[in-house]
């Protein structure tokens, strides 16, 4: 790898892939050197979109910072809130109250799927086909539409806090889970039919993108990326966080390593995350949805590291804090930014139509990448 | 890590090759066929069935939008009849919000007893800074602002943006500490 | 293992090591030049088997630097946190890239925003930053920038 | 029941009253060139609004329904959006061919129109190798598609057009050996001769399952003549950006765009007349009166409506199926739909000799 940089010869032909092309989702720029169809390196240039979010949140309070953090991987904004303020909760040692657990998970798990939906549309769109991308949308739409009866936004909710949520579930909330979780299960065979089982879709993804469970270590990839490959990582069930320890889920597992393994994590996680919520909505228990904390938060000296299980991977908020109401240094350990580092091993060798193939199925979204 | 190993040998469609050749190829254009019709049948039942169509025509549908009541468009400070808002200045907004979006600009009235009393004078809030995280709200303790849900903001002037949210001879309502 | 046990492990294997109670986690201490040698320690010890690099970063402290790696083990579920002292004038370390390949892309964006300069990297380059960023190190604390940056 | 031959022979006639022959001949192919023109231009309005709203339902979407009832006047929205949008020439591209690759492409199509018979006794030019002419001028295409991609000067331009060359380069071996099997049943090259030897029935019924087997060839190896989904291999939009036609702009991309559905009209006009029985009713052995009650509906309705029902099956497995690979594209072409046509024309020519079809 280290000696063909710099070393392409004359006849290669050197592409660039974004930072404005329809498979990157946004302003990914990848220079590509192929050989024909053939890839032989892709290097990715990043920072289109980087805002230097954890240079911002060193001047942000500790309730402030966090609805920044929805900006980073815009499409699990809650699991990211999520991971933030438990980490401030690690720092001032507040018990959360049992009912603000569990809507957290619930709103987790609800994350979870719309991303994955997304992911599942965007991912078919990227091999060609239009049609799942509104199909999914329909679904993902309900859960927004019950995001926003509960958070007040879409998409960028800001809606966990240190010491609970911001506010208390809208009295439709279990109500529209369980249309939602009816409609889920009427339509989720028809991904079956014109995704998963398509012939050309399978051809597309299967042996494509290959990367064993040792690099995906290696790599630092996390969460379906490396669970296709085999490597048990979910965090939800090796650090458990707010009550994961006592829900009965599995963690997918595959362990081919290629596209179509990382598609099927993805579309049976749909499954279990669905299963979660199942356990849940009807057993939310009374009492607040938010500690009393005090009015302005102070960590105490130290170091605090959280990481959480979003729709992408393991997400890691690591807090340096001299005591002050702001965090000395914040760190976020993104899992797009590892997962990608893994693109340039899996494409090299591979045609160009299954770059797109392999950009799908790790499912990137670039501000989590550039933060 | 320099293998360019090669993909096409190993995307060959369901499972591997058995001995019998010939038998795999027909059963292989077989199950392929197979599942496109069964793609095509659900994209055909699409195309049939209109009622499922979840278009909704957004400017035409204006009068029948219902945002729900929690729904983040912009902050407003609501008004009584007596145009008397709930304000104190007490500025706890201004210091929650993570983009300086609020500016509160007091000012001293004299009350009835002839006691200088810290008032707000405007109550500036630019909508143009606003990511509508709701601290600000969150933070007031005598609930004098709160979320509208207006969410067509656009304007063909960025200083239109830049809001005095208490009215004009508003004064703050009798009680409120 | 327990950190009890791990603790007793790594100060047989590494008696320069400084340990450091308090945190969530075991941490140590290590000085630049023998942090290759611990990592890759680390990493093939069989009792150890820290084969996933989880979170790289840096921290200012405006006297020093602190290069800060939290290693996991997927085989045995214990972390890690490694600590190396840089001095700010000259911060040099060197690159883990070799043994965890996600350290490649982690190092280069150290090594862009606070100018840490990983000895060996195969391919040290700004990855975030524009050309022409090359030794402005915009997450060091003494950073200024008046035009992009908003004070509130 | 009007027919078309009457309508011609009496233009003809009136023509041939006031003029010497050669003015006539002059002056009817003038009203053939507006006649060709126009009818290129409403299939073109009729082809995109149909693929919109067929995607749009599809979709679960309402497609286009603003401009004009129902959204019918979309499309002339679109045309007059193209028509006055700047048709940008790129710095570095070959000027000549860049600009003469959109008209090759239009001119191929216009090619393609002449042997088709619309209606009983109403077509161009009556060629008695239609099929061959079809076939052999279709290829011609592929220059097109070449050139512009050659000459834009971009290297996603350049790999979308050498795909398109590979692409329809391997496709008109078994589009060709499909067509080969009409031909062996019934004996002839000229396209009404076809049409009318399937007075009788549609070889699709009379041919038993070699025919139905190579008309279903036909269907996926035009689809990939004309680079269309799941063969848009050419314009691969989320690999290419938009292929050849990346550096084109308002009309010179509009012809490229009439191009393309004219030439699927055209191949689905040529499929529904080789398997479909072209303007031919639907006829059921000697069932006379049967017939006889078919024959009440207008020749072009049945040639519209079959040609119509092929470009609606290409568009539903546009919308429907993802894109290939371009091994697999060849893959599929040279391991499964070659092989499986050689076998075919084979069992065909066995069928015709012993004259097993009905």
């Amino acid at each position: 790898m280290v000696e063909e940089i710099g070393t392409t010869t004359d006849g290669d032909l050197i592409i660039n892939v974004g930072p404005q092309h329809p498979a990157t989702h946004g302003v990914l720029h990848l220079v590509i050197t192929l050989n024909g169809e053939t890839i032989k390196k892709v290097e990715p240039h990043l920072g289109y979109i980087h805002r230097s979010i954890e240079k911002m949140c060193e001047s942000l309070s500790y309730r402030q910072f966090i609805y920044v953090t929805s900006r980073m991987d815009y499409l699990s904004s809650h699991i990211n809130n999520h991971g933030c303020a438990l980490c401030v909760e690690k720092g001032l040692q507040i018990e959360v109250p049992a009912r603000a657990k569990v809507i957290r998970i619930l709103m987790d798990e609800l994350t979870r799927i719309a991303s994955h939906e997304l992911w599942w549309g965007a991912m078919a769109m990227d091999l060609g086909a239009f049609t799942p991308f509104f199909h999914a949308f329909r679904e993902r739409e309900t859960i927004n539409d019950i995001m926003e009866e509960t958070c007040g936004a879409r998409l960028t909710m800001n809606y966990m806090v240190p010491g609970g949520v911001m506010l208390d579930i809208h009295p439709n909330f279990r109500q529209r889970v369980h249309d939602f979780i009816r409609l889920f299960k009427s339509k989720v065979h028809e991904y079956e039919e014109m995704v998963t089982g398509n012939i050309i879709f399978q051809n597309r993804m299967k042996g494509v993108g290959l990367l064993s469970a040792e690099d995906a270590i290696s790599f630092g990839c996390t969460g379906p990326t490396a669970r296709g490959s085999g490597v048990s990582c979910d965090v939800r069930k090796y650090y458990p966080y707010d009550g994961y320890e006592q829900l009965a889920f599995d963690e997918v597992l595959e362990t081919a390593g290629d596209s179509f393994a990382r598609y099927m994590v993805r579309i049976r996680e749909l499954h279990q995350s669905i299963r979660i919520i199942e356990q849940l909505i009807d057993n939310i228990p009374e009492g607040d949805f938010q500690a009393k904390t005090k009015a302005v938060l102070k960590l105490p000296k130290g170091e605090f590291y959280q990481r959480v299980e979003t729709a992408r991977g393991e997400f890691g908020v690591y807090i340096v804090s001299e005591g002050g109401t702001t965090p000395y240094r914040i760190k976020f350990r993104s899992p797009g930014f590892s997962n990608l580092s893994a693109l340039d091993h899996m494409a090299r060798g591979s045609k160009l139509g299954d770059l797109v193939a392999m950009m799908g199925t790790l499912d990137l979204v670039i501000p989590d990448i550039d933060r | 890590m320099n293998d360019i190993h090669d993909i096409s040998s190993a995307s060959k469609a369901p499972g591997p090759r058995k001995a019998s050749g010939f038998i795999t190829y027909i059963r292989d254009v077989f199950y392929a066929v197979k599942s496109l019709l069964v793609g095509l049948r659900r994209t055909g039942y699409y195309f049939t069935h209109h009622k499922e169509i979840i278009t909704q025509q957004y400017p035409d549908n204006r009068e029948t939008l219902n945002l729900p009541e929690r729904f983040k468009g912009e902050v407003v400070m609501p008004h009584d009849e007596n145009n008397e808002h709930a304000c104190t200045g007490c500025t706890a907004c201004e210091l929650a919000c993570p983009n300086a979006t609020i500016k509160i600009v007091t000012k001293f009235d004299l009350t009835p007893e002839g006691k200088k009393k810290k008032a707000i004078d405007k109550f500036v809030y630019h909508l143009e800074l606003c990511t509508m995280c709701n601290l600000c709200v969150v933070a007031c303790p005598t609930d004098a602002i709160k979320m509208a849900q207006t969410f067509e903001h656009s304007v063909f002037d960025r200083g239109q943006l830049t809001k005095i949210l208490n009215k004009p001879g508003s004064k703050i309502r009798e009680g409120v500490e | 293992m327990t950190t009890e046990e791990l603790k007793s492990t790594l100060l047989e294997l590494f008696p320069a090591a400084i340990p450091e109670e308090g945190g969530e986690w075991l941490a140590i201490n290590v000085a630049p030049d023998e942090l290759h040698d611990i990592a890759l320690r680390l990493r093939q010890e069989q009792a150890l088997n820290f084969d996933f690099l989880f979170c790289m970063t840096c921290i200012d402290w405006k006297t020093h630097l602190t290069m800060v790696y939290h290693f996991t083990s997927t085989r045995y579920r214990h972390n890690l946190v490694v600590r190396v002292k840089l001095n700010f004038t000259s911060p040099e370390v060197a690159t883990l890239s070799d043994i965890w390949q996600t350290a490649n892309f982690h190092e280069r964006e150290v090594y862009e925003m606070f100018g840490v300069n990983f000895i060996n990297h195969p391919d040290l380059r700004l990855l975030i930053l524009p050309d022409g960023w090359e030794g402005k190190n915009p997450m060091l604390k003494s950073f200024e920038d008046p035009i992009n940056m908003i004070r509130l | 029941m009007w027919s078309f031959s009457n309508i011609s022979t009496n233009i003809d006639e009136w023509l041939r009253s006031f003029l010497n022959p050669t003015w006539t001949m002059v002056a009817e192919m003038v009203i053939v060139g507006i006649c060709v023109i126009s009818l290129f231009a409403v299939l073109g309005l009729v082809l995109v609004l149909m693929e919109r709203k067929v995607s749009a339902w599809i979709q679960i979407r309402l497609g286009p329904n603003r401009v004009g009832p129902k959204g019918i006047l979309q499309s002339f929205a679109d045309t007059l959006k193209l028509l006055v949008k700047e048709g940008m020439t790129p710095d570095g591209s070959d000027k000549f061919l860049f600009n003469f690759a959109p008209l090759l492409a239009i001119i191929v199509a216009m090619l393609l129109m002449a042997p088709i018979a619309f209606a009983k006794d109403f077509h161009m030019w009556d060629l008695n190798i239609g099929v061959l002419y079809v076939s052999a001028v279709s290829s011609i295409s592929v220059i097109s598609i070449l050139m512009a991609g050659w000459a834009s000067n971009n290297k996603y331009s350049l790999m979308g057009a050498m795909r398109s060359g590979a692409q329809i380069v391997s496709y008109e071996l078994s589009a060709g050996l499909s067509i080969l099997t009409i031909v062996v049943l019934c004996g002839s090259l000229n396209l009404n001769d076809i049409i009318q030897s399937q007075v009788d029935g549609w070889w699709i019924f009379k041919g038993h399952l070699p025919v139905l087997i190579s008309f279903v060839i036909f269907i996926i190896a035009v689809t990939a003549e004309t680079n269309r989904a799941p063969f848009d291999l050419a314009e691969a939009e989320s690999e290419l950006t938009a292929g050849f036609h990346t550096e084109y702009s308002g009309m010179k991309f509009a012809l490229f765009f009439l191009a393309e559905y004219v030439n699927v009209f055209i191949v689905c006009a040529i499929g529904a007349t080789l398997f479909l029985g072209g303007w031919m009713p639907f006829h059921i052995g000697n069932w006379t009166d049967f017939n006889h009650v078919m024959d009440y509906v207008p020749s072009s309705l049945w040639f519209f409506g079959k040609t119509f029902f092929l470009i609606f099956l290409i568009m539903w497995f546009r919308w429907t199926f993802p894109r290939l690979r371009i091994d697999q594209l060849l893959n599929l072409e040279w391991k499964y739909l070659l092989p499986i046509s050689m076998v075919n024309i084979l069992l065909v020519t066995l069928m015709a000799i012993l004259g097993w079809h009905f």
